[in-house]
């Protein structure tokens, strides 16, 4: 059982992260560069942080970036830790997780449908929720939903007035 | 009395008893299905009607569709559609049916049911309150009894039509009928 | 040659009147069960208009076995009503042994079981796993109801052990054993597959069971099939403890009180499962009709 | 001229054996030939029940007399052998084409009809025993040449308890020789009825274990389900229809001729049926029970046949233990029929794997579309089994409960309801999973049997609904039977047998039943026409389904019901004779070990001395 405090030196000490602070009251949030993430990630299971809520990302376009954050607990801390990484946009190709949690391989499958970032060692990277999508994932900033619905689907005719306009 | 003519009258009372008997096979996918609960229940009970829920498409005669449709649902509802007997009657429920409502700009959900399936009533709203479904329905039913829900020949019809912008949205489809 | 068009015309006629009143008895306990939910509810009329759209609905069929489960359901129940005494309507029912009768009952349940799961659809097959493993259930304490009363009236037919009744009412079974017609109650519920037995059709859970596939005509004739069951399974219970009647009209009446009171006993409970209710049933009815069986035979 | 019968089958087994070599279809001929020449010759024998034949031979100062003799219950029995084997000749000849040991079937099989014979003609110990051990050891190696590895233990299982038992007949008969100086049945049952009561009721329960064991009862089950789900898929209808019912008939000999019922007449009793009657009944009850609750869980077809002959051998024990003319009727009616329907079964069963190659349920499905005939043999079968009119399996056990409510026998009667509606769940199961559901990709091409397959099943499927109509014809040559035994014979006609409280008539259930299904056909017929659609054309939520294989609900079929008698099956009987046969083997290992040493010589002299012992024993008896 630590408290947040504990749990910012521990990670200062052992993983060297570039920022980490605390959010608020059971909630820690830490920045490392990715070629340390995936023994971050091992070095924290070993630490009682067992459980992978999920992975997210987002899409930094202007920096060209993408942020991945993944989602850990402890439940004997029970503290979050939001463990994030950037890497760049171009050409996406990250390092699975899943080694160290099955269950990555099922987060990485959907932010690989919806951002197009490549894990390399999941091969069951196959489409979960979209089916036969063949344009930009739909989840990236430069994917132009209005465009694409203009494109693809016609608008209802209220006597020549567009839904649209 | 010739042979049409029994055969017509025929087809009224059969008319006649599908409008006094209508199996509901409700799709659930959009948020619509919560209005649907007292539809049913003791404050608007549409059963007094004739309207009653169906466990499988085998056994409805109208599909009512509650809501937004993804793509993905899509292909699903009309395999269902396919699989229910004619006489068969499709209801659109809520805006989105009618044109995307509120998921108008999203680039997974259909924005007119009508394209794809052939639709016999829309009941407006977001969400239709349980008096404007059973107002719906009671449309309906005049309509079947009229003879004038035909969607289901339309449908027989227009295969082409409907067949080339289901495949317009969701690539190839597996087809049963 | 007169006697066999009279036979024939009997046959038709009993088969009507017994499906109108099944169906008529159905669109009561819809009516029931609505106003018990605080509910308006269909008119009692509805199964009629029921079963005429289903019959003019189009259909899909599995192959022949489909259609031969369906025949073979239907044709089995026909065939056991003949040989049930409904009031003063004695077809056959001389030569009809109570448990002629109920073996004759499984006939339908066997094609109704066979054509649906014919249907190759898993839920069909799960709903018939099921029923018999239901059926294991409610069948044991009614076979040991029906060796009392045979033993304790030395006559396996119905129309025996109707007429053993007769006289006052006090000689009714509900009344000379009120625990056998308890148990006989519950049993009866189990068969006709209300709450709290109706694991089997499940609707939410597996698409209605047996049912699944079945659309059009299939489904009005098992519901045809479903209503010649109920006056059957009811018509049994009338003659077995409340003395039959000798006409057709408070035959009718007997039975639909005995309808009204299982249809609101079903509309109370939650449901079982399959292996509790099998429980259930080897553990109380069970228990009670062989110290029942036990008192009479000693 | 009885010999014959058991001479001219065991002289063709080696004329098959030999011809086989070089014709895979000789044997099997010659098979069905020699069985059609026994039923026709035995049919024709009807009725001269004085016939009898008599050898003696004198060895060791003994005058050894062997007897036989033609009784009405041997008639029965002998011709119903007949029958059943001359119907499995003819779908053998087919069917062990692809037979690597077709030679060895056949001569075993035919070795056995002999054997069968010689049991059902002996009117002495000495006769029985000599042939009943032909039996046991023939129908042993047909068991074991199976095509699996588990047949050979089975086998064994089949052969130890065969073999513990005919040593306590052989204990129990050498000791009345020691008393009478004759073998044959009417001096021993003179002495028997004259003795002491227990120690002749010891004794006949001496004689009658291999009987037991022969016909499955309750505690000597074990060897059923492995023998019937090993041995070759032809054998499995004799095994079960036939061989278990050799066990009846020597139940009925011990009983009846052999004087126990007259033994036991005078001891304590329940509801007027002697004690020893009634335990034995409720053995009966046991075994309906057991065999039953095996069965639902099973997933191998033909074991779960297999329990099913056990829980219905039940029935036939009740019938047979309880010996009031109904009762005794019934049983002798449930023997025949279960006879008729469960080589039905069997053999539809042996079609189907015979397509398929496999005897697991959840491996197969759909099957009905590709072996339609098949498919009726096997679910008229199961509609007898079943006991649903307008079948014979409904006028047997419609007896067997009238003679049961007679007497108000509760407990016995809730076992065999119990059996009988339980029966729905394990006959349905096979049909569901291996006849309908999905057919298999791997099982497209599968076609219906060849003709002479069907012919047999065509055959069986006729003389269900026959008998079903018509049990007059075998009340005939039951009450011949009780005639001869003593039992008072029941009231019949063609159609109908009066029960205890009531008689039916099959001819008007049989009316009635068309009737019924003409109106439904009538409903049916007017009703539109509707559309074909394939079978993954289902309601399956919206999903399409691709994969036939996955969508086909088979295995675990009754799981919440198994779930009931999980604790019960865990301390199966199985598993305490496997313990018992480990504990066994391994003290015999040491033992051997002390004295053999494992050379040939001394296993000679240590059986030279053992029967010296044995003899020494009876002569101090």
């Amino acid at each position: 059982m630590r408290n947040e405090k504990e749990l910012l030196e521990l990670i200062n000490v052992h993983l060297d992260p570039p920022a980490a602070e605390i959010k608020r009251k059971q909630n820690v949030s830490v920045s490392i560069k990715q070629e340390n993430l995936i023994q971050a990630l091992s070095f924290l299971k070993s630490h009682s942080y067992q459980h992978l809520s999920t992975i997210s990302c987002v899409d930094w376009l202007d920096e060209g970036e993408f942020e991945l954050v993944y989602h850990l607990f402890s439940y004997d801390d029970y503290i979050n830790i939001s463990l994030k990484t950037r890497i760049k946009r171009e050409p996406g190709v990250f390092q699975t997780a899943k080694e160290i949690w099955p269950v990555a391989e099922f987060y990485e499958r959907d932010i690989h449908e919806f951002f197009g970032v490549e894990f390399k060692g999941n091969d069951n990277l196959e489409e979960m929720i979209l089916e036969n999508w063949q344009h930009l994932p739909p989840m990236r900033k430069d994917f132009d939903t209005r465009k694409f619905v203009n494109d693809n689907y016609e608008w209802r005719d209220y006597n020549g007035q567009k839904h649209t306009d | 009395m010739n042979n049409n003519f029994v055969k017509g009258s025929w087809q009224e009372i059969l008319d006649w008893a599908q409008n006094k008997s209508i199996n509901m096979l409700h799709y659930c996918t959009g948020c619509g299905a919560i209005e649907l609960p007292p539809t049913m229940t003791s404050r608007y009970d549409m059963s007094r009607f004739g309207i009653g829920p169906a466990a499988t498409p085998r056994q409805a005669d109208m599909l009512l569709v509650t809501g937004y449709l993804s793509t993905k649902t899509l292909r699903r509802l009309i395999y269902t559609y396919e699989q229910m007997q004619a006489p068969k009657f499709v209801v659109g429920f809520g805006s989105c049916t009618i044109n995307g409502g509120m998921y108008w700009d999203s680039y997974n959900t259909i924005k007119q049911l009508d394209k794809y399936l052939p639709v016999e009533i829309y009941i407006a709203g977001c969400m239709p309150r349980p008096e404007a479904i059973l107002d719906g329905l009671l449309k309906l039913k005049k309509m079947i009894n009229n003879g004038e829900a035909d969607g289901y020949k339309r449908y027989e019809e227009n295969l082409e039509f409907y067949h080339q912008n289901q495949e317009a949205v969701l690539g190839e489809v597996q087809r049963t009928q | 040659m007169i006697d066999i068009i009279y036979r024939i015309g009997h046959f038709i006629l009993i088969t009507l009147f017994t499906t109108a009143l099944g169906l008529l008895f159905m669109g009561i306990a819809r009516k029931i069960v609505a106003r018990i939910q605080k509910r308006y509810g269909p008119p009692f009329y509805q199964p009629y208009l029921d079963v005429l759209k289903l019959f003019g609905k189009d259909a899909i069929t599995h192959g022949f076995i489909f259609d031969f489960g369906a025949v073979m359901a239907l044709g089995g129940v026909i065939a056991t009503l003949f040989f049930i005494p409904l009031g003063s309507w004695q077809l056959y029912s001389m030569e009809g042994t109570v448990l002629l009768i109920i073996y004759f009952l499984a006939v339908a349940s066997l094609g109704m079981a066979m054509g649906t799961v014919g249907s190759g659809n898993p839920q069909a097959s799960v709903g018939i796993s099921r029923a018999l493993t239901q059926m294991l259930g409610y069948e044991l304490p009614y076979l040991v109801i029906l060796f009392s009363l045979i033993y304790r009236y030395q006559t396996s037919s119905v129309w025996g052990l109707m007429q053993a009744q007769s006289g006052s009412f006090l000689n009714w079974n509900l009344f000379a054993y009120p625990l056998m017609a308890l148990v006989a109650f519950v049993v009866l519920i189990g068969m006709m597959g209300k709450k709290p037995f109706d694991a089997m059709i499940a609707p939410a859970e597996i698409g209605s069971g047996p049912v699944v596939e079945s659309g059009g005509k299939y489904l009005g004739m098992l519901l045809l099939q479903k209503s010649i069951t109920i006056i059957i399974e009811l018509a049994l219970y009338v003659n077995l403890f409340l003395g039959g009647a000798d006409n057709i009209f408070s035959f009718s009446f007997k039975m639909l009180i005995v309808w009204i009171l299982a249809t609101m006993f079903g509309s109370l409970f939650p449901r079982f499962r399959i292996e509790d209710g099998v429980k259930f049933f080897w553990k109380w009815p069970l228990g009670i009709a062989i110290l029942q069986a036990l008192y009479i035979i000693i | 001229m009885l010999i014959k019968y058991i001479f001219i089958p065991a002289a063709a087994a080696f004329a098959a054996y030999v011809l086989n070599k070089k014709n895979k279809k000789a044997g099997a001929t010659i098979t069905a030939l020699v069985s059609a020449y026994l039923l026709v010759s035995l049919s024709l024998l009807y009725g001269s029940w004085e016939l009898s034949q008599s050898f003696s031979l004198s060895l060791m100062g003994y005058q050894l007399e062997f007897l036989m003799a033609l009784t009405p219950l041997s008639w029965l029995f002998a011709v119903l052998t007949a029958a059943i084997s001359l119907l499995i000749a003819i779908f053998s000849i087919e069917s062990q084409a692809d037979f690597k040991f077709s030679s060895v079937f056949n001569l075993n099989f035919l070795l056995v009809i002999a054997s069968i014979m010689g049991v059902f003609f002996a009117r002495d110990f000495l006769t029985l025993f000599i042939f009943w051990e032909l039996m046991t050891w023939t129908s042993f190696y047909l068991i074991s040449s199976g095509k699996k590895k588990m047949a050979a233990k089975a086998a064994y299982r089949y052969l130890i308890l065969s073999t513990a038992a005919a040593y306590s007949f052989l204990m129990a008969v050498i000791f009345i020789f020691q008393q009478t100086g004759s073998f044959a049945f009417e001096p021993a049952a003179q002495f028997l009825l004259n003795n002491s009561a227990p120690q002749s009721i010891l004794l006949l329960s001496a004689i009658s274990l291999p009987f037991l064991v022969k016909a499955g009862i309750f505690p000597l089950h074990v060897w059923v389900k492995d023998a019937h789900g090993n041995a070759p898929k032809e054998f499995s209808p004799f095994l079960s229809g036939m061989l278990l019912k050799v066990g009846i008939y020597g139940l009925i000999v011990v009983f009846h001729q052999l004087s126990f019922f007259k033994i036991i007449e005078n001891t304590i009793s329940y509801r007027g049926l002697p004690l020893l009657s009634y335990l034995f009944a409720l053995l009966g009850a046991v075994t309906i029970i057991t065999g039953t609750i095996l069965a639902i869980r099973q997933e191998d077809m033909k074991k779960l046949i297999a329990y099913s002959s056990i829980s219905q051998m039940g029935y036939i024990i009740i019938g047979i233990a309880i010996a009031t003319p109904l009762g005794f009727t019934g049983s002798m009616l449930h023997l025949m029929n279960h006879l008729i329907f469960k080589s039905t079964i069997f053999l539809a069963l042996a079609a189907v794997i015979y397509r398929t190659g496999t005897t697991k349920m959840y491996e197969m499905g759909g099957l009905i579309f590709r072996m339609p005939l098949t498919f009726a043999a096997y679910l008229t079968a199961i509609i007898a089994l079943a006991g649903i009119p307008p079948t014979n399996g409904f006028i047997s056990k419609w007896v067997i409960y009238q003679a049961l409510i007679e007497k108000g026998y509760l407990f016995l009667a809730l076992a065999a309801f119990f059996g009988s509606i339980a029966s729905f769940m394990y006959v349905f199961k096979p049909l569901s999973t291996v006849f309908l559901g999905q057919l298999k990709p791997q099982h497209q091409e599968i076609k219906e049997v060849p003709l002479m397959m069907k012919i047999p099943m065509l055959i069986l499927i006729g003389v269900i609904v026959f008998f079903g109509v018509f049990p007059g014809i075998q009340m005939n040559i039951i009450t011949q039977i009780s005639g001869y035994l003593g039992i008072e014979s029941v009231n019949y006609s063609l159609y109908s047998i009066q029960g205890a409280f009531s008689a039916w008539n099959s001819l008007y259930i049989f009316n009635i039943f068309t009737a019924g299904f003409v109106i439904a056909l009538l409903v049916f017929g007017f009703a539109k026409k509707s559309k074909l659609v394939g079978l993954l054309d289902t309601y399956s939520s919206g999903e399409y389904i691709t994969d036939a294989e996955s969508y086909h609900y088979a295995y675990q079929y009754y799981r919440p019901f198994d779930r009931l008698f999980d604790n019960l099956a865990a301390k199966s009987l199985t598993g305490f004779y496997e313990t018992l046969t480990a504990n066994l083997l391994k003290s015999g290992e040491s033992l051997r070990r002390i004295f053999a040493g494992g050379r040939v010589q001394n296993y000679a002299l240590y059986s030279v001395l053992l029967f010296v012992i044995l003899a020494a024993v009876g002569w101090i008896i």
